[in-house]
């Protein structure tokens, strides 16, 4: 049996197979061994109270689902009494995810989740900044070297900082997330979309726009997934539209250390068991004993375009 | 929300993705199709009347679905992995789910959700259906009809053609009651008329409901009255997950005195009446 | 019979169904009648000579595709004499589609082509700018502006700015297209995208990275074309994913004045006619005398955020 | 590119997406599937020899192929609207359409792409093929036998049991030689010795090949030597339009002396041998 284990920066996980933010809940211990997964992340929290986005949250698309579901939150204290202590106790590292809507917010919610039973924080700064008119944090370079190094002087937690795949240049965003501080990269959130419905012209979600999510969104997610391995050093988590073990495969080729499972789950709940099993096969019939050793490695000739352009030059 | 030692509501001891084959399929009426799949697992065993699966609707050429389709049981057994399903053709995933052919496969996710609060030492339940509310409660009335549970059934419909009444008793006892649009008994003041007259003659230990909003919110306002009957319904709302994860399936929900957001895959998909919040719709 | 003409500025046009470009040929008369169309848009030229990309060029994703056709050009001279022709006798409109690699290089091939039988000049500004380290000159305002004020300056023609969905503030990228003259958008271009092949470990590109398009992109062409609707007064051509009469009715809705099918059509060469069939259809199942007024009638709801607040504030 | 009056290589009266049933759907070997299409349009009529569809393999819970797959006619007829396929089941979109069941309905593109150069007046026709070439070459053979001109085939398989010598055939008459991976038979040094056997002791007007880019370099070296033999192979390449609009599928040809990019699409799949540019593969 192969080595399925890998590690994001210092911490070590036992396969790199874990659920992103918002698709995973206690409720799934219904469908799931938690003590098989990689690492076990939570819905985000915000330190402020929130009800979410009105109804409906959720729309589907081709190979895809938009959401508005928002981030509802009894804030923080509710959530280290009522909801975290459900997760700690199966042996799997337990990753809290963060939104908040200023920088100071953001660093005073990462210091005070910075529990010894959390292993990782997750700052999901694709949330709204409202300091910065609602665009997210990690929507620009600057944004996200001022939100990252603000939650980096308060933490000594490994922390990991998760991009938006909206933002127009991913590799300054990732490099300036690197140089804040952030312990790794989590490559990413929803691509913002919309839908219509043509019978009412209502739009689908009640919110109006959503984050678009699935297998849809899989060939940007990876995209940025390589661009940002090219730009950083830091261990990078692949996320979007992971739905099997090839997908996984595919994000680790680009440079991924890991991978979270988000909409795939919906569709069947056993997915992230599925896919960590898949793994261990892709490995004995590939003849790869250690997984970890496929991060960044897609084999890129990087002669070719320049044979192909001798080669097309012949032509007239 | 209520707890237990697992920190959350368990449902089902176990959930899981079942492939299944598609053992029976046919039209009922014009609008609904009868469908009963063949699991390897003891759905039977594993169910109670109440609860939903999510349906991977096979894509068609014209029709892709990607999220599954909530689906009330409408019925298991006598095979362990026998379930049924009775379901309204509408959009996408319906109509992609209705060309599936006998003999042929699908993926099916459950059970979900609550069960109703149905008690063996009840003498007398009363249902009142409308639409695919039929499909949820048929189980329930099983159920009763198994514990000698006299049964009271209202249905309503559009037109007689649409009621399906055989569909919903199968055969069980009850005293029956349909209503319909077409003649004008199915209004608001014609159902409230007969429900005063069958509660005051023989008020039952429990009303269960499924299918109307107008019904729900009539029963809701009748039920002020007599407040020794519990009254249940089973709601609707836009699904992802269908297991309590992704938060996108919550109603409004009054628990004593405490206004809450529930959400309708987990917490219900049956609530008490009075709990109900009569909310306007968004979006 | 609904009136199913549109307006795209000054340019009036039986329907609102054109392809996009690069997704449409003179061999498509086998499948097609384009004095049907509402206009007939060509493959982007451009005045460099250049053989494209290396194979393999195109790759399917889940409801979608990545391409990396380039764009071949034999310069315009060539195209003026050997490609243009046998579009302009259908009497239906001809768009041009001109990339290029500078800005003066772009006023000038759009000034070249700004020729009587040219209705018009569709500026695929989401192509590389060599001046920019080869970022898209549509990524920001700033090269937008730059870019299309420098082809207003050389042409009188109806010219529309093609704009890329890789753009993180498509409004403000729209806005400086609007006030640097452009007479419309087209609202967009393909998505970034990449494909491994697990296999092999290669991308599944010779170029490596491509553009998404097909339905998997509409809910975020979708998204956008309601953005720039909401930012800017000049008519926009909605583009991406679009594949039945449906989709086309949701981006005009969402604020498009006409549609654009590229990927469809590979699917399905008969695919805009079956569309415009499709919109006379919906007008009469729908009532809908003329169909230009769809163009930003999605029904918004206001209040909706507030009511839901005061709603959601009844919770503890 | 050659050009006509309508400015570009035209290869068929009209192109359209056809609605098909699949009349018949079986496997040939442990790799190949047959498949024979009923459409309403006559295809029969309107396809030629080395022209392809494209087949829109319907999807699958776990095969959702989206670009269309080009696949040689392997035959028409008798009927207007029957269509033949035979195809090796490999990746997505042939493991989906490897599903489809008898009854089930599929849509197919065509015709598409130019046709084997093939003259009525030929006296001798020699084909050689391995693999999917087969398919690809089984109409021209059809052609030559009932245009009374000999074949000569040269069928190259791994194992006696991949030949389907009989599919090719198809009952034609034709001086048959098999060779094999696994005798040896099949190594570029027997195949030539072979060929040139057969050239020397009666040269064809032409010679086709499909399916095998070893026997291809092999071919176009020989026929340096024949200069009077016709020499033909139907290429692959990836498509996405399938009918010359989106430049997906060059190669590059050496036409006249003018090396040049051609769609392999629209100007093929068949080019004469001795225009192939032995180029590296890329990506
Ligand atoms: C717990 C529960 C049990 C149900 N039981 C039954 C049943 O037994 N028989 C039956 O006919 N119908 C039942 N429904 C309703 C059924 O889920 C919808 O009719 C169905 O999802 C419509 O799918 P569609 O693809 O045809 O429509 P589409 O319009 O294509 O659906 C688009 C999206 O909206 C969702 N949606 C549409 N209508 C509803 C609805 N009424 N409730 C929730 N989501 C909806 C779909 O699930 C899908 O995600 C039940 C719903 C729930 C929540
Ligand atoms: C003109 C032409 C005629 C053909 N005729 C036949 C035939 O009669 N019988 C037969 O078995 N095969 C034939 N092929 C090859 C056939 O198209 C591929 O085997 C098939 O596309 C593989 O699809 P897949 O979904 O199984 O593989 P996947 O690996 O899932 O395909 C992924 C993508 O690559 C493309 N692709 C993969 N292999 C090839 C290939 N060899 N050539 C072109 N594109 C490819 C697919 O079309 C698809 O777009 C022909 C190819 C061409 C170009
Ligand atoms: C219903 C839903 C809720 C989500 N909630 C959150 C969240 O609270 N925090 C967060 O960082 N990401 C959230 N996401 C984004 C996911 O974590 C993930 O980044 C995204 O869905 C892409 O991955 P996928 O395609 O595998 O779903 C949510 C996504 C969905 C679909
Ligand atoms: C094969 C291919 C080639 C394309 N070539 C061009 C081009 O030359 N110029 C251009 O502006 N857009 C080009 N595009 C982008 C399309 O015009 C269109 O904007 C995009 O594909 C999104 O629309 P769709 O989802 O309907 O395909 C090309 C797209 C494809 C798929
Ligand atoms: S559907 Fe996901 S929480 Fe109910
Ligand atoms: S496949 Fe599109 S040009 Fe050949």
């Amino acid at each position: 049996m192969a080595d399925l284990s890998v590690h994001v920066g210092a911490l070590a996980l036992r396969n790199p197979v874990m659920p992103a933010s918002g698709c995973f809940a206690i409720e799934y211990s219904e469908a799931l061994d938690f003590g098989r997964l990689g690492a076990l992340v939570i819905k985000s929290v915000s330190p402020a109270c929130r009800a979410g986005n009105p109804t409906p949250r959720v729309a589907e698309t081709r190979g895809g689902m938009l959401n508005s579901i928002g981030i509802p939150s009894k804030g923080l204290a509710h959530y280290r009494r009522d909801v975290l202590p459900a997760y700690t106790g199966h042996g799997t590292p337990v990753v809290v995810s963060i939104s908040a809507d200023t920088v100071d917010e953001f660093a005073q919610a990462v210091a005070e989740m910075s529990l010894p039973e959390v292993a990782v924080i997750e700052a999901n700064i694709s949330c709204p900044n409202l300091e910065a008119d609602g665009m997210a944090f990690a929507m620009t370079p600057e944004t996200t070297y001022q939100v990252v190094s603000a939650i980096r002087r308060r933490t000594r937690h490994p922390f990991w900082a998760k991009l938006t795949p909206n933002a127009s240049q991913i590799a300054a965003v990732a490099k300036a997330a690197e140089e804040a501080g952030a312990d790794a990269l989590v490559m990413g959130n929803t691509v913002l979309g919309m839908a219509i419905d043509v019978r009412t012209r209502k739009p689908r979600l009640g919110n109006v726009m959503g984050g678009l999510s699935g297998p849809a969104i899989k060939p940007i997610a990876l995209r940025m997934v390589h661009q940002c391995h090219r730009a950083v050093r830091i261990p990078i988590v692949g996320c979007g539209g992971i739905a099997s073990a090839e997908d996984a495969i595919e994000f680790m080729l680009a440079g991924a250390s890991a991978v979270q499972v988000g909409t795939a789950s919906f569709l069947d709940p056993g997915a992230m068991q599925k896919i960590i099993d898949g793994l261990a096969t892709y490995c004995e019939d590939t003849g790869v004993e250690r997984l970890r050793e496929l991060t960044g490695a897609v084999e890129l000739d990087r002669h070719l375009s320049d044979r192909w352009l001798r080669f097309a030059q012949q032509s007239g | 929300m209520s707890k237990n030692d697992q920190c959350f509501q368990r449902n089902a001891q176990s959930v899981a993705s079942h492939r299944c084959e598609v053992a029976e399929h046919r039209w009922v009426n014009a609008r609904y199709k009868y469908l009963r799949l063949a699991a390897e697992a003891d759905l039977a065993g594993a169910t109670r009347p109440g609860q939903f699966y999510q349906l991977r609707c096979p894509g068609t050429d014209a029709l892709q679905p990607f999220l599954l389709r909530p689906m009330s049981v409408y019925g298991t057994g006598p095979e362990a992995g026998s379930i049924e399903f009775l379901y309204n053709v509408t959009g996408v995933g319906t109509r992609a789910l209705a060309a599936l052919e006998q003999g042929g496969h699908m993926e099916i996710v459950g059970p979900l959700g609550n069960t109703f609060g149905f008690e063996p030492g009840f003498r007398h339940v009363m249902v009142v259906a409308r639409g695919v509310g039929l499909a949820t409660m048929a189980p329930l009335v099983r159920q009763a009809a198994a514990a000698g549970v006299r049964i009271t059934a209202i249905l309503s419909a559009r037109r007689p053609e649409d009621l399906m009444s055989e569909q919903f008793l199968r055969g069980a006892e009850a005293g029956l009651h349909c209503v319909y649009d077409s003649d004008g008994s199915a209004s608001v003041e014609s159902v409230e008329a007969l429900l005063r007259r069958l509660l005051d003659a023989d008020a039952p230990d429990a009303l269960y409901t499924c299918g109307s909003h107008r019904l729900l919110m009539l029963l809701q306002r009748l039920l002020a009255d007599y407040p020794q009957v519990r009254g249940e319904v089973a709601m609707e709302q836009r699904m992802a997950c269908g297991m309590g994860v992704c938060l996108s399936c919550v109603r409004m929900f009054d628990r004593e005195g405490d206004k809450q957001f529930l959400r309708v895959c987990r917490e219900g998909p049956v609530f008490p009446i009075r709990e109900v919040v009569g909310e306007v719709e968004f979006g």
